[in-house]
């Protein structure tokens, strides 16, 4: 079958070949490889264009996709509209085909884009310096209690049992390679947050730093300005946020954190299932050299014009090698770039607005939800748009029945936390409409007729 | 170019958001005072046509693969195909969400269970995970993996990994931490393991040899099956960066050579864009031994069909990011390997590897190529003699750029003094490469009659030559109102 | 609501009144119009894009689309594969969002596109000039028809019955402005071609030119050779032709047509509910001066670097204004570019794999058909991928059940032809996939038990 | 840049297609020999990577609304939004045949049905044709039924077209295509209908008067009552060029100033893109008694609300395409309208007014505008002063393209001496407007230094001023081997 990827010739193979002195491909094998037999590789063959998009379709259709059911689920990745405009730009070869910025002056695009979001990220956090993305907001955490270790040489991670259960698995595999210690602090089961007596008796002359989510995984906002009261001044206060709700939410950085992490997935990325979205990174000047992940920074061309860099590039592993203070090479520059086109679109009004939609829409459905029969609100801390709603059905019945309503149903807590067995996490962004809330919350009203309790 | 912000206009909007459609509550009847924003996020004010002129002007100052000749040493840059791209937006695929019920997501379950299945017999290994996010992830990963296992064997005294000097930044780094010591190989002159060398530092506290192969240099190591067997001997693993896989693809496999845990890069190997530096993808491959170490969850299949996510592996080095990789990517290369098939991808590094030496033979006519032994898929030119131009190999690459081309990897490996680390990939045509080989002869011209012409390279570019160090003892590391 | 396409802030509109000199953009209309009173238009107000979308959604699914139902439907439009790459390209912002390239200093991106459009063309029909695109295939006939008037006078216009129904209503709407009759030609009940008796009977002093389809709207391949024969050389002979058929028919430029036209939406073009597609239009040198549309020329620059212009503008109405040889103006360019990168991608070789792959498949059907009970092919005359089947049943009925299997069934000929009311004219191109193509028979063969006939 | 053509090579291949699942047969068996092609048609032979750089990089020579201003007069170069683009792709629109039964393209005929409605109301018309695919079309379409009208009345003698002599080319040529004599009216100083040069003219062998309101140079005529009333008391009908409703959108409507037949352009006023010339779309509105005179089908809706053709127009003019118009183009222009509303629209237009008037206002510091009368959504610079530099409007637009502008529209109307036609459209921002008049007066004070600047312009183009006698001369109209 004709490849449209592989554009040499067979009168092109030969001449190749008679250059470089060789009778066949194979003999230039054996000659770089040695001796050996090519791999019969147990792989079907080729398939053309027509038949791959017929044959991906029917598998994109094996899923249900929340464009076509209402959506409730959160916990980590969310549901929010991704304006038209963006994909079109992102997707544009020379944004899509580039790669790391290495030479600067073909990569002013990258560069000044990446520059602009990390402008915009120390803006949403009020913090002073955003490195140009990590991974995803788990692998940016663990990244941040591993730099709070190299700042301070503690061992001992605190992270609050109310941060992304995941994201906590992931600082613990982190924390092995250092020989750190990840203590988990105890959550206030009333109302929802950290329980800060529980942090206050872990705090010991090893913690490194003190790990918190916000809005935490149970959608209550965290008080950061009474734990900033309670973290010592020389321990690294790590904030996991949320930078949507950073829109409405006091920024962490005004509370004093030293690093700010979150997933960017919600800034116009695509759920993918939970992949590729990014993590984001800020920090305070002062520890700019102990920061992981790529720095673009702003310089002058030979002829004074404004242009851009990468910059400190001395904390890099292809610098600094086994010293650099990260592992770190190829990013997610493409999805920050998506959220700075996000954020470009949203602007100073837009990402509250899209903030005060979310929390208000949350409010109006956890109110509807907790005046039902069989549902109540767990926890009693204020909550961004995420709640938990405990009950005394099956929530794995419940959320079949929505399925075949056309409705992904919240999410399960005991996937992670046994103690709360009969508790579900619902979210609501700006994309469910009133309507499908009310439809919701109408299914539930009547569902102890319509599954067998 | 202005910076978006200096752009914004204070009141204008480029959104266009639902509507409040419930009953609007006071904020503070919901969140307590002290936690309410007080000071707006300082974001540019500008509309839509502002945005999409704003992206595209800067989209245009880059070179890209899309645009022309990027022959990047170590990074792969082929043809990612339109088709992929096309694919991956499919609403099933971009829109569907890590904790639905895997009965709603079998079309994404099957897609990670058959590219853990193709990997597994590309690579020759046993079990794979897709997890880790880019190359280094999956450093990270199979280095934790490799700690674990010694760890779990009662083996605690194996804290050191043997990485040859001319080995990524990614391999030391990754190792260092996991905990382990990095312990630098020498390489051989003509830049392959030195197994003296080699013999000399491997004992029982070696944890592991990291090793590239074909290595940076482009050099295929012969004497790999030495190599894994005297480690192996010494009770070490050995670790394969799977960044050069693209030239040996249906030829040979990691997995027959005796490499025990391999990662590769869906965004070289697999044609995934490189999106100005990511999101790639790092999937890990283990032999079977290894399989209960991988994170968790893996992607498995029941006896009637049913695929799943069995979190069950006792031994997992648990989780290196949320939920399960970045399946976007995923799907982008599994698209890649059905169309090409296993004949295209044979015939893939068959030619890669063909570009790369023909390039090479060009080229060494008037350059000197760091090693003699005939190149995989890549190799490295020695710049050394381009002192005697009065230039350096930077100024030789700022050069390349007046002409349209990206030039390749350089100082890397750092091995090689003044290096140039060419990788045409496959997807390039002879009239290309011999464009290129002719462009660098003449810059060694130019270089002769002027050395000032290169080194005020370059000429035609946006922006013409930055001042690095200045970015480092002035930082401006954001927009602000002031500056 | 927030309008993000209008960047005006009330602050900036009272600035640039006060540079006008008015106080209100009402006394603004007050001066420039007079005095009047806005309009209370009956239109909805504003949606916001989310819900736009959705609703669009919507609507486009109350469409049944050949994505996803088998479709054995041409007359005219084609389901042939577009590449990914294809619109990827095309809908470039620099492509989409540019206009005719009347400052050719920043257009050579449209320029040579359209340079290398009309040299594409050129090939495919063997003529020596084309223009850089018209409407679509039937204005392109109906201005072939009113050029050759321009060129010799004479007021006939001979038109084969077998040439497109519409195709042939769009001639005489054109035809009535210039007092033109045009007059059809019958076609051969055995063979589906045209009738060329009744051709000879009805060329007269008068005769202008002599219109045929290639092949025709039966899927009949007209005997151009036969044809040239019979049409004096002093006549404009018109052929309208299916650029993929081209692939492998005998280009008409070689059988001396003087102006060769069709619809280019097989090219590339999805198929839009019959438009956007475009037309082509090639016709000999010698008639440059008369031909209608754009034309791209190759020139240089002061430096003597190759560019191109439009150029013969004389032509055209912004210039010759009554005189003009057409009226047009916008024209289909962006779908001329997308056929150019069709042609680009599919090469020489692929045009004639294409073109191959339709013939074949579409002989497979129809002699499946002709086997069955109750279907017979209707007309013996060779043809390329369409053909004309009939039957004893009830064709709506037919279409109706084959609807409800995820087929889009045939043409029915009755619209346009009352004598052909048992006949339906089959498409079959490259996308019919011989599973379905089984399937198809399989259902036809089996029908007389499924409806009621 | 080279042609496609000029990277072609013997062999190579760009294409995937289906394989051939049937079993062959010979070619000749179903095709008479004297009809199978021979020669190949030359056609390049290239991969998708070089088919995917050469487009790309074309592009990227354009000027265009997502790169830039482009006050191009007349043409309503307003920003294309980008979710419209996204609409008109969903394979519910971009994948359904014409002829498929209407039952199954329901919603597809629903849009139809709206947007023939939505446009009524816009223009004040009665009923309303989406057939023609661009303006000029629509002037044929319209000029058409015209003549049906008058000779079905019985009324043959009505051969003639008043069009003012500042119309735009396709009126006059229009009405040439539809048999009809054009006779151009004078305009008056000022750039209006001169009332007694109409009088004049108005007979009983006029068949129609052609106006643009406001005119093709931005102004309204403020004496249409009288114009309109005027012709019909003559016998003659009134037609509407409505290149220029960008200006009066829910402010005054062509049916209410006594227009009988109207064009519209989609591609200018509802924002659908221009795509480099086109496709555009040029729907047709009547007044209720010409509705019998448009062409077929129209779109109905019986009372149980299905949506179907009406083909039943004994008066029709026919057809002047095939099928139903660009449906493609409907639903952006659809999509636009209902996501600007009632008030945005009249916002558009509003806003179009003001950048017109206050860059007007700008210009006219130093600059002379061809009227004095307040303009509409755009204005007319005469140019007759330029000379005074010893450059022409040519130059002066040229000098423009080194700053990033699009010139204006040059040399038309044709009434105004070295015209310059202005249109910013309401989606440009005062920046913008402030930067391209500072830029105007810029070149003015360069020319007064050294008119050659300007005669020499552009100087930072991808291509200088190009010979375009020599195109003449010397016509190259397509590619050739041996060229
Ligand atoms: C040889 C080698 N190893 C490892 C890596 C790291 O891969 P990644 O950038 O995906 O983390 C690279 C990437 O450039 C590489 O070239
Ligand atoms: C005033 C005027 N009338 C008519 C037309 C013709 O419209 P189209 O180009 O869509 O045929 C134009 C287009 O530029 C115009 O500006």
């Amino acid at each position: 079958m004709e490849n449209p990827y592989l554009p040499h010739t067979d009168s092109e193979i030969k001449e190749m070949l008679e250059e470089i002195g060789v009778s066949s491909i194979s003999e230039l094998y054996q000659r770089a490889v040695g001796k050996h037999d090519d791999i019969d590789l147990k792989i079907p063959e080729a398939v053309c264009e027509y038949d791959l998009l017929r044959d991906f379709k029917e598998l994109s259709e094996k899923n249900i996709n929340f464009q076509e059911y209402a959506i409730y689920l959160g916990a980590g990745i969310y549901n929010h509209f991704i304006p038209s405009a963006l994909l079109e730009l992102a997707n544009r070869g020379e944004f899509l085909t580039a790669y790391t910025p290495y030479q600067p002056e073909v990569s002013q695009g990258t560069l000044q884009a990446l520059f602009e979001y990390q402008t915009m990220i120390c803006e949403l956090t009020k913090m002073e310096v955003a490195n140009s993305s990590m991974y995803d907001g788990a692998s940016a955490l663990a990244e941040a209690t591993i730099m709070a270790y190299s700042l301070n040489g503690r061992n001992e991670i605190l992270v609050s049992k109310t941060v992304h259960p995941e994201y906590r698995e992931v600082i613990k595999t982190y924390a092995r390679g250092k020989k750190l210690k990840v203590i988990e602090i105890e959550f206030d089961e009333e109302t929802g947050s950290t329980d800060f007596e529980d942090l206050k008796r872990k705090l010991s002359s090893n913690t490194s730093c003190v790990v918190v989510q916000y809005p935490n995984f149970f959608g209550v906002i965290e008080n950061l300005k009474e734990l900033r009261e309670l973290i010592p001044e020389d321990l690294i206060y790590i904030v996991s946020a949320n930078p949507i709700a950073l829109g409405i939410l006091e920024p962490p950085g005004n509370f004093g954190a030293d690093i700010v992490v979150g997933e960017g997935q919600v800034l116009g990325n695509p759920a993918y299932f939970g992949g590729p979205g990014f993590g984001f990174f800020a920090t305070k000047e002062k520890y700019l050299r102990k920061m992981p992940g790529r720095l673009i920074g702003q310089t002058i061309d030979v002829d004074g014009k404004r242009g851009f860099v990468m910059t400190f590039q001395t904390r890099e592993q292809h610098i600094r090698r086994s010293k650099a203070t990260s592992n770190i090479c190829s990013n997610h520059a493409h999805n920050a770039v998506m959220a700075a086109i996000y954020l470009s679109l949203l602007g100073k009004k837009g990402i509250k607005e899209v903030a005060n939609l979310s929390l208000q829409k949350a409010h109006y459905l956890a109110e509807k939800l907790d005046r039902l029969e069989h549902f109540q609100l767990k926890f009693s801390g204020p909550f961004f748009n995420e709640f938990v709603v405990e009950t005394d059905l099956n929530w794995d019945k419940v959320n079949k029945y929505l399925l075949e309503q056309k409705i992904i149903g919240p999410f399960k807590l005991s996937k992670f936390y046994k103690t709360l067995d009969g508790s579900a996490l619902f979210c609501v962004t700006e994309t469910n409409r009133r309507e499908d809330i009310e439809f919701l919350v109408g299914r539930l009203g009547a569902i102890s007729s319509e599954i067998d309790i | 170019m202005k910076l978006i912000f200096e752009k914004s206009k204070d009141g204008r909007t480029g959104y266009s958001l639902p509507k409040l459609d419930v009953p609007e509550k006071p904020i503070e009847e919901m969140i307590p005072e002290s936690l309410i924003r007080k000071e707006e996020a300082e974001l540019p004010q500008v509309y839509e046509t502002e945005v999409v002129r704003h992206y595209t002007n800067l989209s245009r100052l880059n070179h890209a693969v899309d645009v022309g000749f990027y022959p990047l040493g170590s990074c792969t840059m082929k043809y990612n195909p339109k088709v992929n791209e096309k694919i991956s937006k499919f609403d099933g695929f971009a829109y569907i969400h890590p904790y639905q019920p895997e009965e709603t997501v079998q079309g994404a379950l099957e897609i990670m269970y058959n590219l853990q299945i193709l990997l597994c017999e590309i690579t020759g290994m046993d079990y794979m995970t897709l997890q880790p996010a880019a190359g280094a992830h999956g450093e990270l990963t199979g280095m934790s993996i490799i700690k674990k296992y010694h760890e779990d064997r009662g083996d605690f005294n194996r804290n050191k990994v043997l990485v040859p000097d001319s080995a990524h930044g990614t391999n030391p780094a990754s190792a260092a931490m996991c905990g382990f010591e990095v312990i630098e190989l020498k390489s051989t002159e003509q830049g392959l393991i030195d197994l003296e060398e080699l013999k000399k530092n491997l004992d029982e506290n070696t944890a592991a040899v990291m090793l590239t192969n074909p290595n940076t240099l482009g050099l295929y190591e012969k004497d790999i099956d030495t190599i894994t067997r005297l480690a192996h001997e010494a009770g070490a693993l050995l670790y394969y960066d799977g960044a050069n896989l693209n030239a040996i693809m249906g030829k040979v496999r990691p997995g027959d050579m005796g490499f025990d845990v391999v990662h590769l890069n869906l965004h070289k190997t697999f044609s995934t864009p490189h999106g100005m530096g990511g999101p790639g993808s790092g999937p890990v491959g283990v032999k079977a031994f290894l399989k209960d170490y991988l994170p968790i969850p893996v992607v498995e299949q029941d006896e009637k069909g049913f695929y799943y996510f069995n979190y069950d592996l006792p031994k997992s080095i648990g989780k290196v990011r949320s939920f399960y990789g970045n399946f976007g990517v995923f799907v982008k290369a599994y698209a890649y390997i059905l169309f090409m098939g296993k004949s295209g991808l044979k015939k893939a590094s068959e030619l890669a590897v063909l570009n790369a030496n023909y390039l090479r033979s060009k080229i060494s006519k008037f350059l000197k190529i760091a090693s003699d032994i005939v190149c995989m898929h890549e190799f490295v030119v020695d710049g050394s003699e381009f002192k005697k131009y009065g230039v350096k190999t930077l100024d030789v690459a700022k050069r390349l750029l007046d002409y349209g081309y990206h030039p390749p990897t350089v100082y890397f490996p750092l091995i090689v003094p003044e290096a140039l680390m060419i990788e045409p990939t496959e997807t390039e045509t002879k009239e290309t490469l011999d464009g290129f080989a002719e462009t660098l002869e003449k810059i060694l011209k130019e270089a002769e009659k002027s050395s000032e012409l290169l080194k005020n390279a370059p000429h035609n570019t946006y922006v013409r030559r930055l001042d690095e160090a200045r970015a480092v003892k002035n930082p401006i590391l954001r927009w602000k109102v002031d500056v």
